[in-house]
């Protein structure tokens, strides 16, 4: 899970590496700007690299300056993400810069400590050139840095004199700050030689783990709360979160009803594969609650982008009688318009038709636009036909003014 | 004897007085696995569903010295603690349900179970199922059928697929393995397909792989070394970067864990690719019947 | 070095290890007593064990029964330690107790924790009846313990259900104080469950790392100073030690006033051997100032115990000349009376004997009781000369009503 | 070849900077000890007494790569990390001059040697001298002569003392070895003995030890085993208990350490125990002079 610049270097701050004092500047607390001391960078707060070559770094000499560039900076798009907020930060005149990063290396299941006397620039670029430029020193999971081994790298940087033991500093506290707060990354490029003989990390780059946040309170009240690993969540992501449904919002119209994480995937797969454009990504859990399984429903039926759901249960854990009553309960008190097909298999499938079929006789006006099939229609098959019926709704269900205030705002 | 577990494996339950454990050890034992007994750390002395519960591992396998495996299910919070205290105690397979384990607390398990050359399981693991021998985790056990094709996949819902999908074509599962849905696996797919590779009991393996780390890519290579066929399933092709998606693990980071790269590392080692997953038992039975006509001149 | 009990018990409670409610009284606060509820348990503070049967553990039921009990106790010897503080705590019912202690293995040379079901009593005298009754688990030195580790220990113990989890948490604590304060020992013994199901560490013994606590700065604050491994020092080591010397005082006569460390143990022992008393152990370092050499001389002169002082000079590292310098310096500024039997080898000899030469025809009244001999005399010759002088002393130098201040109270 | 060092081997000094390492520097050099370089963090680049100093080991062996030997001069709180540098950088022998090194700082330091298979002597140890081809340390070298007798003790001035007295009497020494006064060393008295036992330079043994802890005791059976004369030298007879004589370790803690225990071990295993220092050497003679007789009819 990314942080903000700004928010990497509030944490910088608690671990006492050094950082240019700084301002932080959104459309509703331009007086902060009195705070600050000219000559200023001004840096879009972004997910994404690239901020430079996209304008969103820039100098300023002056406040008049200042706020017409931020003013140019607000709202721009990079990438998929509106930049909402900008750091100020005092200009730091460099004499020397260079990259170091502390993260977990997936491949050998180590940890990795990773220096270059190339800094400032795009690592990557460096290393296809020239992979010599990228020092690595791997450490076990869990295992501490000993004071030499910082020496040791701050020295494979070419800092002597002084400026070894400083950075050695810099470096240990960078590896703590990487195991105390369960990092996946942390990076600084550059961490910068100032003219005057200081030592500043200029940007700041964390990558959280959002499975050991619970281990990490402070992180709240620092404002820094759950989000996607690259990105805010949308205002529907946050109400499946508070209701413990792993929820992504997509681009598309057709609603995705699946059973486990992995189908999930698949689902969306195989929508797009025959043409058609999923709304979402969802997730039920091992054995979900009737209640779980109706507000499942309801984030795609209160969709107002949604013209068709896709469902499919393949009964183990979660058994397909369970599934069968919430959707009749869902359906008997909400009264959705929307067509659903559904696949529904395995365990208890019998048992789960009867239930369904018992609904329908009794309220067939309420479930006349939903179909379910069994374990002998293919899923491929159930897809196809989902993708169908969406092409066939009218646009009016879905005026697309409605889109901005919970999709993905890109 | 089938891989990792048989119908003579006697295991262990850790955590086996919260709900999930519980329901599934009555489901475990129905099945036929042997329960050697559960722990849950100051529930000693209990019962569930006629399992003795013990304070501590150690306290179990003094009653059960044979306990060989045991899978965990306690809250993530403790889970590092829970593998670490079977590995101590002398189990040398551990199955791991629990799902969003930390990263560091996973990596540091791993470590500390290679060192000790336990083999660990997850997490976030559906489980383990040898059809009609015995079932560690929370497979249902009505998808699956006695038969020669390995499976292995990280998720557990297309587990179920696979081996639905394969029953509905005649084939039925040697051994189903679920690697786990999180970031850190224990065990990656090289380790499971050189186990299918040496079991007598197994034909062919279908590998499902999905977007997020590496470790499709990792057992690539081996595939190449192998003499039995591997079909190939890898789902999120269309899934957007930096989101997860249900799975602590299911994350695209970069250039990291996309469907393609997967894709194209295991093409180009060998493995048979199916678009879907109907397809899956076709390629099976393609590649099972080429392999019969490629021995016969031989 | 030992920690009294309540300095102990403060650690804990910085641990959050349970201990019962409890004050500290002197004979100079008695006012304490108004905090106290009965009954309650008197406990002298001393650095001994077997306080239960030198009578230094008493129960009170009343505030009078208390006072006269606390007279009874400060002022008491236990050992060579007189009391001077109690401790009173609530008294607590015991339903079981148990030993648990974590320690360095000098054997091993690894970290030790040990627990046994037969706490309160003297764990020595039970592990050698029954050595199977003290259970040992080995750590790695700076190895974590892991809770799964304390829970098997807990679970060891007998404990089980809730008891199984605070003990444990307790054990991770005493664990953590051990490695978190270089503890050389840390031990409760008895670790107590009560009548109402409260657990307690009923008595708390520490021994610090003198060593280490540089790294502890809050053991100052909390009052906690160096002294020796048992007992306070005295006015006179507390001296030494402000100016770097090590220094420890003797019972005897004889001021011993040596190089290194191990030959000033080896002289404490000739010196023993040809029945003589020596009044100190001391030791010079490597390479002591001429200052420092001074102030080790002007230790011995200003001891009014003191009637001969033994000296030996082997030089290496601190040469003779410097030896000889600091010598002559001291004897003329401070014109000490008392004799001076001495022996100089090694380094830069010659040139010290011709200083000490030169300053014996030059001041021949000052050095009249200073002898040096050389590499030639054995130094067990020397050590006899300094006993045969003491004994010739008359003692009015040393009048015995002088001692108390500042010898080891005994 | 001379155990522990000769006028071959190569050493590093880890603290050079310092007053006392600087000293001892010019000493050792004028002494004939080879020394590749210096190492004080942040003062890489300057000389001391001719000899380059290094911002760290791993500069420090680049540039020397057949250094063998450091030794530690740094003050206690940057002990442990001083001896886990030169361990890492592939050094084969550390002799820690550092004294009062906090015991758990010790015991890790030495952990991480015995691991990698380095000697750790110290410490609080004097050094050690080769007498005429090497001195590490800082001992006097006007004190020793070349000879036959190996010395190890855990004191400096008992190191003088022990082999003064042998001088007196016309012995020298083949190797004389400091052990360190601190609480937790990394090389004991029979890793040295057993150094000595080896060595065709070496005909007897003398040891010196003192109160506190058990490394006396420890080494005690070993003596048994050895065919050279061992005579051993105990002091702290008279020392009060649980109180420090200036060495962190020499203190009598309850019923560890004290000199009647270390004479009566030695004494059980066969070592020579002299009372005084002037009775050594005559010890030593009649030693020899037995062992010619024995070898004799033999």
């Amino acid at each position: 899970m990314r942080l903000y610049e700004f928010e990497a270097k509030k944490l910088f701050r608690k671990y006492m590496i050094p950082v240019p004092e700084s301002v932080v500047i959104s459309r509703d607390s331009f007086n902060e700007l009195d705070k600050v001391v000219y000559p200023v960078v001004i840096k879009g707060q972004a997910f994404l690299g690239g901020r430079g070559k996209a304008g969103l770094v820039q100098f300023a000499e002056c406040r008049e300056e200042a706020e017409a560039m931020i003013c140019s900076i607000l709202g721009k798009k990079h990438g998929p993400f509106v930049i909402e907020k900008v750091l100020l930060e005092k200009k730091i005149n460099i004499e020397r810069e260079v990259y170091i990063a502390a993260l977990i290396d997936r491949l050998e299941h180590k940890l990795l400590f990773m220096a270059s006397k190339k800094g400032g620039v795009d690592i990557e670029a460096i290393t296809k050139d020239d992979p010599g430029a990228l020092l690595k020193y791997y450490f076990n999971p869990g295992e501490i840095m000993h004071g030499f081994k910082a020496r040791t790298i701050s020295g494979d940087l070419g800092f002597s004199s002084d400026g070894l033991g400083i950075v050695a500093g810099i470096i240990l506290k960078v590896y703590k700050l990487f195991l105390g707060f369960d990092c996946k990354l942390v990076e600084i490029n550059p961490l910068v030689l100032s003219k005057d003989g200081n030592i500043y990390a200029l940007d700041a780059k964390i990558d959280l783990d959002e499975d050991a946040m619970f281990k990490h309170r402070e992180l709240k009240e620092m404002g820094i709360v759950a989000r996607h690993e690259l990105g805010e969540l949308t205002q529907r992501e946050q109400i499946a979160k508070a209701k413990g449904i792993p929820y992504v919002d997509l681009d598309g119209d057709i609603g995705v009803f699946p059973g486990g994480a992995g189908f999930g995937i698949a689902a969306i797969d195989l929508i797009t594969l025959y043409q058609g454009k999923p709304a979402n990504f969802m997730d039920s859990g091992g054995a979900p609650t009737q209640e779980k399984l109706r507000a499942m429903l309801g984030l795609l039926v209160d969709n107002p982008k949604v013209k068709a759901i896709f469902g499919a249960r393949f009964g183990g854990i979660s058994r397909c009688d369970d599934w069968a009553r919430a959707i009749v309960q869902y359906v008997k008190e909400n009264k959705p318009e929307k067509p659903m097909i559904m696949r529904m298999a395995g365990n208890m499938e019998e048992q789960g038709r009867k239930i369904l079929e018992q609904a329908k006789r009794n309220f067939p006006e309420l479930f006349k636009k939903i179909k379910i099939y069994a374990v002998d229609t293919p899923i491929e098959q159930v897809i196809k036909e989902t993708i169908r019926v969406a092409k066939t709704q009218i646009d009016t269900e879905n005026p697309p003014e409605a889109d901005t205030d919970c999709a993905d705002k890109e | 004897m089938s891989i990792v577990i048989d119908n003579e494996t006697k295991t262990i339950v850790q955590g086996i007085t919260g709900k999930n454990a519980s329901l599934h050890t009555k489901f475990m034992l129905e099945y036929g696995t042997k329960i050697a007994g559960g722990v849950t750390p100051g529930k000693g002395g209990q019962e569930v569903e006629g399992v003795r519960v013990y304070d501590t591992v150690h306290q179990c396998l003094e009653k059960h010295p044979d306990a060989a495996v045991s899978s965990i299910w306690v809250p993530p919070r403790f889970a590092k603690d829970a593998i670490l205290e079977a590995i101590d105690a002398g189990i040398k397979t551990v199955i791991v349900i629990t799902e969003c384990i930390p990263i560091h607390d996973m990596l540091y398990a791993r470590q500390k179970a290679k060192e000790k050359g336990v083999v660990v399981i997850g997490g976030n693991t559906p489980g383990v199922i040898s059809p009609g021998k015995a079932l560690v985790g929370m497979l249902p056990k009505i998808t699956f059928k006695p038969g020669r094709i390995g499976t292995i996949a990280r998720s557990g819902a297309v587990t179920y697929y696979l081996a639905n999908s394969l029953n509905l074509a005649g084939f039925g599962e040697s051994t189903s393995v679920g690697l786990g849905g999180d970031p850190i696996l224990g065990a990656n797919y090289e380790d499971i397909l050189r186990l299918f590779e040496n079991d007598p009991e197994t034909d062919a393996v279908v590998m499902a792989g999905e977007i997020g780390g590496v470790y499709e890519e990792l057992a690539a290579p081996f595939i190449e070394h192998m003499l039995k066929p591997v079909i190939a399933y890898i789902t999120g092709k269309a899934a957007p970067q930096g989101k997860r998606l249900g799975h602590a693990g299911a994350i695209i980071e970069g250039n990291m864990g996309t469907a393609h790269g997967k894709i194209e590392a295991l093409q180009k080692h060998g493995a048979i690719l199916a678009q879907t997953l109907s397809e899956i038992p076709i390629l099976v039975k393609r590649a099972l019947e080429d392999r019969k006509r490629q021995e016969k001149p031989g």
